[in-house]
């Protein structure tokens, strides 16, 4: 059953060094704010996971949060390449990073089955690629009845799956809307569970056939307004597309990238202080 | 009108859809024709994004994949595992739309490493993303990208997504439904597989380019097809409707760096 | 591009003699007003497949227009048996009926790589169970990263799903609510889709991850107000209980279902007038 | 207060359900038992129906497993697909809750036929529906279930859904998640499967009952535990709160056939 706790309870008692972690949010309602504890408590030797490795695994690799990574596609969406990402496969920097490559359509597979108690995913993928070449976890698997050879890939099931969504009612059932992604595979797959909302309201109010977690396969919820920053969260405050721009050349190089994160994310108490530092508070301020 | 190379290279891209086919939209060039395509000639088509936004129509172009601009606008907006499962995988694909850092003659798509080794290269480039399954499940799949012989090479670094897995046999492997990279619309010309050998070949160029200079800017030997022809000039309803978008674009987003 | 046509023109058009068809809507929106035309058309030898073979496909059945049922629970919901479904498995009445049976969960997954484009469905099924002695689709496929041996089944993709939802907009995209059950799924597996509708509406007003169906992966829609009856439309009518438990009575022996049915069914024109002549029509006008 | 045998099977039932416990849900008493624990000592037992309703808050017992009541006070509604994929095989359940026409001394039963062949039953039944997969994924089984000779019979005439495998040996087979059908509930007492040899042994008898009337009404030689127990009586609110509850069932299904 769903524990309501602050962030930085819910990171410290949960995300340990050395586990495998994914934070997901497919473009939309990405958790930076647990991102950002994280790297607030130096955690080390994490393998993270996530389809889209933006700028929240940028940040996390540059400060060392990670020893691996298992994912699909690392960019700036719309923006260009991730320098900190780059920088770590490229130079090693800050450390070496090993990686562990697949397609989206495979890795929501892979959540899939993670979620549904499989122990793999089989899906048409890769023909003619070269990343089963170094990918051991990309096998194939013939179809009993026709002998048509697919693709398998292992199931995923992460330590603890971190998703900001839109908001919680007292009990801890959770709504998340619009761009849904992969959040409630990522979480259904997770062995613990930490979301934080936006709000915690008294009646959820969702549709029928809404995208609702129960609170009891929740493990925290943590009320961060704004956590999604500079993501966005449908409903209630658009993407901050400047930022993300921005960032392009904050992380260029590993000084500025330094500077930044220290003053930002390590010299800030939470959350909230991350947003008045960036002066970012007004963006993120809720439609309700 | 006068117009930019990447302005053709678009409008060229966006005749490419008909009315009520359904695209499977990477973003930036190939989101920007695809959107065109809609509020020109093709009002129908059918716009599907992998964040899961079915029937997006978005009035300025997203910056990612999944900006809000979609879920608002689409018929439907399902979870990822779904898009790629039900909808892409389950052959509901007319055209993909994808871009690349490297293409090869059989259409071969690099979106992974440039230089060095897999495990140390010397660019690391975002990664597969949805390309491969989008390039084996669509029924056919253009490519929009700029002319230069960093991208047009004879021998991919990375095959991220395969083409026609540079076998001259005109079929493709079991297990690819769709007919593969059928054009390549860049800001020169036009190429196009060749049933018969798989190859691309320069079948169209855009009004004032010569087949010698696309040749220059390829890294292979290209083929010119005989009858080539010349691109129509974009219309003035095409170039309004585009800077149009971009200028809602840049409005939206507070810059101008989708516009090019 | 969905079509609009009357039930009796998407029938004729699309559900021929000896076609694969199923009817879907899990004990919710079940489409009665098809299968009465499907029986009023006088369709033969078909092969029908459905989760939960409750009283529309006792009314087929007995009906003689299916000569193979695929299946995984047939039962009057709450009442007791399908005596029609019984009478052709126990002694071939009207014809005999060849079935394939499944459980629950292997029929949901098999639609699933239907409408996925798969050839088979993994799942962990029938531990200790006989129905695998009896069915030849349920075998078995190793794990290639564990070796554990799990379930398989082959993809259900039939000739024509029929479905019944609460409403379509003027271009056809069609909105299902409340249970939704396999029906998406059983839509997406099929070579053609026809979808009975409560109403035709301007806009459809679906919330954002709502269970819709594009028009274009709609063959055919047809208006047919109270099409579920004695099922019922979520936020439209109720189930008619009362007829659920009659049905028991009126199907028990031969002779009252074939009188029922000349008289409900045969002798009324299409669904319109068959809710007259059995006077439920005030129990599914609509709430609107 | 008097109570049928009916009754103090579906109160005793009822009483294996804790707050909080996630319970899969089968029609008919497996509902009635459910629904009373929620209304009585369990207000937050979860209820999941294989129609996709999670978090079922139903004023009245649902006719079928997919009743509008189900889905105005579930949590969540989602596909059938997903129940069974997500919720159940993802071992999510605590307790599933069984009915079944037959059942044998290893908790292994059946509803698919009885007497004839397969092909040609004298009896057939509905089938197996989500019972093999609730049997195998859920943590424990509780079964619900008439005592008589034709229902708890020494050999199975078919095996739908799979308890204890006749395997003594205290483990299940690979592949088999939860620990099986732990206890059976009926109109007579409580048998509880021997974690030792795994058959299913008469813990409990209700009031009035002996062991001897049991076994008269078992259609294998039953064991009884040398401690048997005598079960609680129904309390007053117990009974009131479930004849209420099939108060406002039948009045809201237009019959009193689900009040037995």
């Amino acid at each position: 059953m769903a524990a309501f706790s602050s962030l930085r309870e819910a990171v410290a008692s949960l995300v340990h060094d050395g586990a495998t972690v994914a934070f997901e949010g497919f473009t939309h309602l990405i958790p930076f704010a647990a991102g950002h504890e994280v790297i607030r408590q130096r955690r080390r030797n994490l393998t993270l996971i996530r389809m889209t490795p933006d700028l929240i695994y940028d940040q996390m690799i540059g400060m060392g949060c990670a020893s691996r990574l298992i994912f699909s596609w690392g960019g700036n969406p719309g923006v260009g390449s991730l320098h900190r990402f780059r920088d770590a496969i490229q130079s090693g920097w800050p450390l070496p990073l090993e990686i562990e490559e697949h397609s989206h359509a495979d890795m929501a597979a892979r959540y899939q089955a993670g979620a549904s108690g499989l122990p793999f995913a089989v899906m048409r993928g890769y023909v003619g690629s070269d990343l089963p070449k170094y990918n051991k976890n990309i096998r194939s698997i013939a179809c009993p009845f026709t002998g048509e050879v697919l693709t398998a890939t292992p199931a995923l099931n992460p330590d603890v799956t971190v998703i900001h969504a839109q908001r919680a009612d007292r009990k801890g059932n959770v709504l998340i809307c619009g761009i849904i992604g992969i959040q409630k595979e990522a979480a259904l797959a997770a062995k613990k569970v930490i979301v934080t909302v936006e709000e915690i309201v008294d009646a959820l109010n969702a549709p029928v056939n809404a995208c609702v977690l129960p609170a009891w396969v929740v493990s925290c919820i943590c009320l961060v307004p704004g956590g999604a920053h500079p993501s966005y969260a449908h409903g209630y405050y658009k993407r901050d597309n400047a930022f993300c721009k921005a960032w392009d050349g904050i992380s260029r190089e590993r000084d500025s990238f330094l500077a930044w994160m220290n003053r930002h994310v390590l010299a800030t108490a939470d959350f909230a202080d991350y947003l008045r530092s960036i002066e970012a508070g007004s963006k993120v301020s809720s439609h309700a | 009108m006068e117009y930019s190379p990447t302005e053709i290279m678009t409008i060229a891209a966006a005749r490419k859809l008909k009315n009520g086919t359904v695209c499977f939209v990477g973003i930036g060039l190939p989101s920007a024709a695809a959107n065109l395509a809609r509020i020109t000639h093709a009002p129908e088509v059918v716009l599907i994004y992998e964040s899961g936004t079915i029937g997006a129509k978005p009035d300025v172009l997203p910056l990612s994949i999944g900006d809000s601009e979609l879920a608002e606008t689409a018929d439907t907006v399902v979870s990822v595992p779904e898009i790629f499962r039900y909808w892409l995988q389950g052959r509901r694909v007319d055209v993909g739309f994808l871009g690349a850092a490297q293409i090869d003659k059989f259409g071969n798509l690099n979106t992974t490493m440039i230089g060095g080794t897999y495990h140390a290269p010397r660019v690391r480039l975002p990664g597969a993303g949805g390309a491969p399954e989008i390039a084996a499940a669509a029924k056919e799949v253009a490519i929009i990208l700029k002319h230069s012989k960093r991208a047009f090479v004879e021998k991919l670094d990375f095959v991220t997504s395969s083409g026609y897995f540079e076998k001259a046999n005109g079929n493709r492997p079991a297990g690819v439904p769709g007919r593969g990279p059928t054009t390549v619309i860049t800001d020169l010309g036009i190429i196009v597989s060749d049933p018969a050998t798989n190859e691309l070949i320069l079948t169209k160029v855009h009004p004032g380019i010569t087949a010698e200079q696309v040749k220059e800017a390829t890294g292979w030997a290209l083929k010119v097809a005989p009858n080539l022809e010349i691109t129509p000039r974009p219309t003035a309803r095409e170039l309004t409707a585009l800077r149009d978008l971009h200028a809602r674009t840049a409005e939206a987003h507070g810059s101008a760096a989708t516009a090019e």
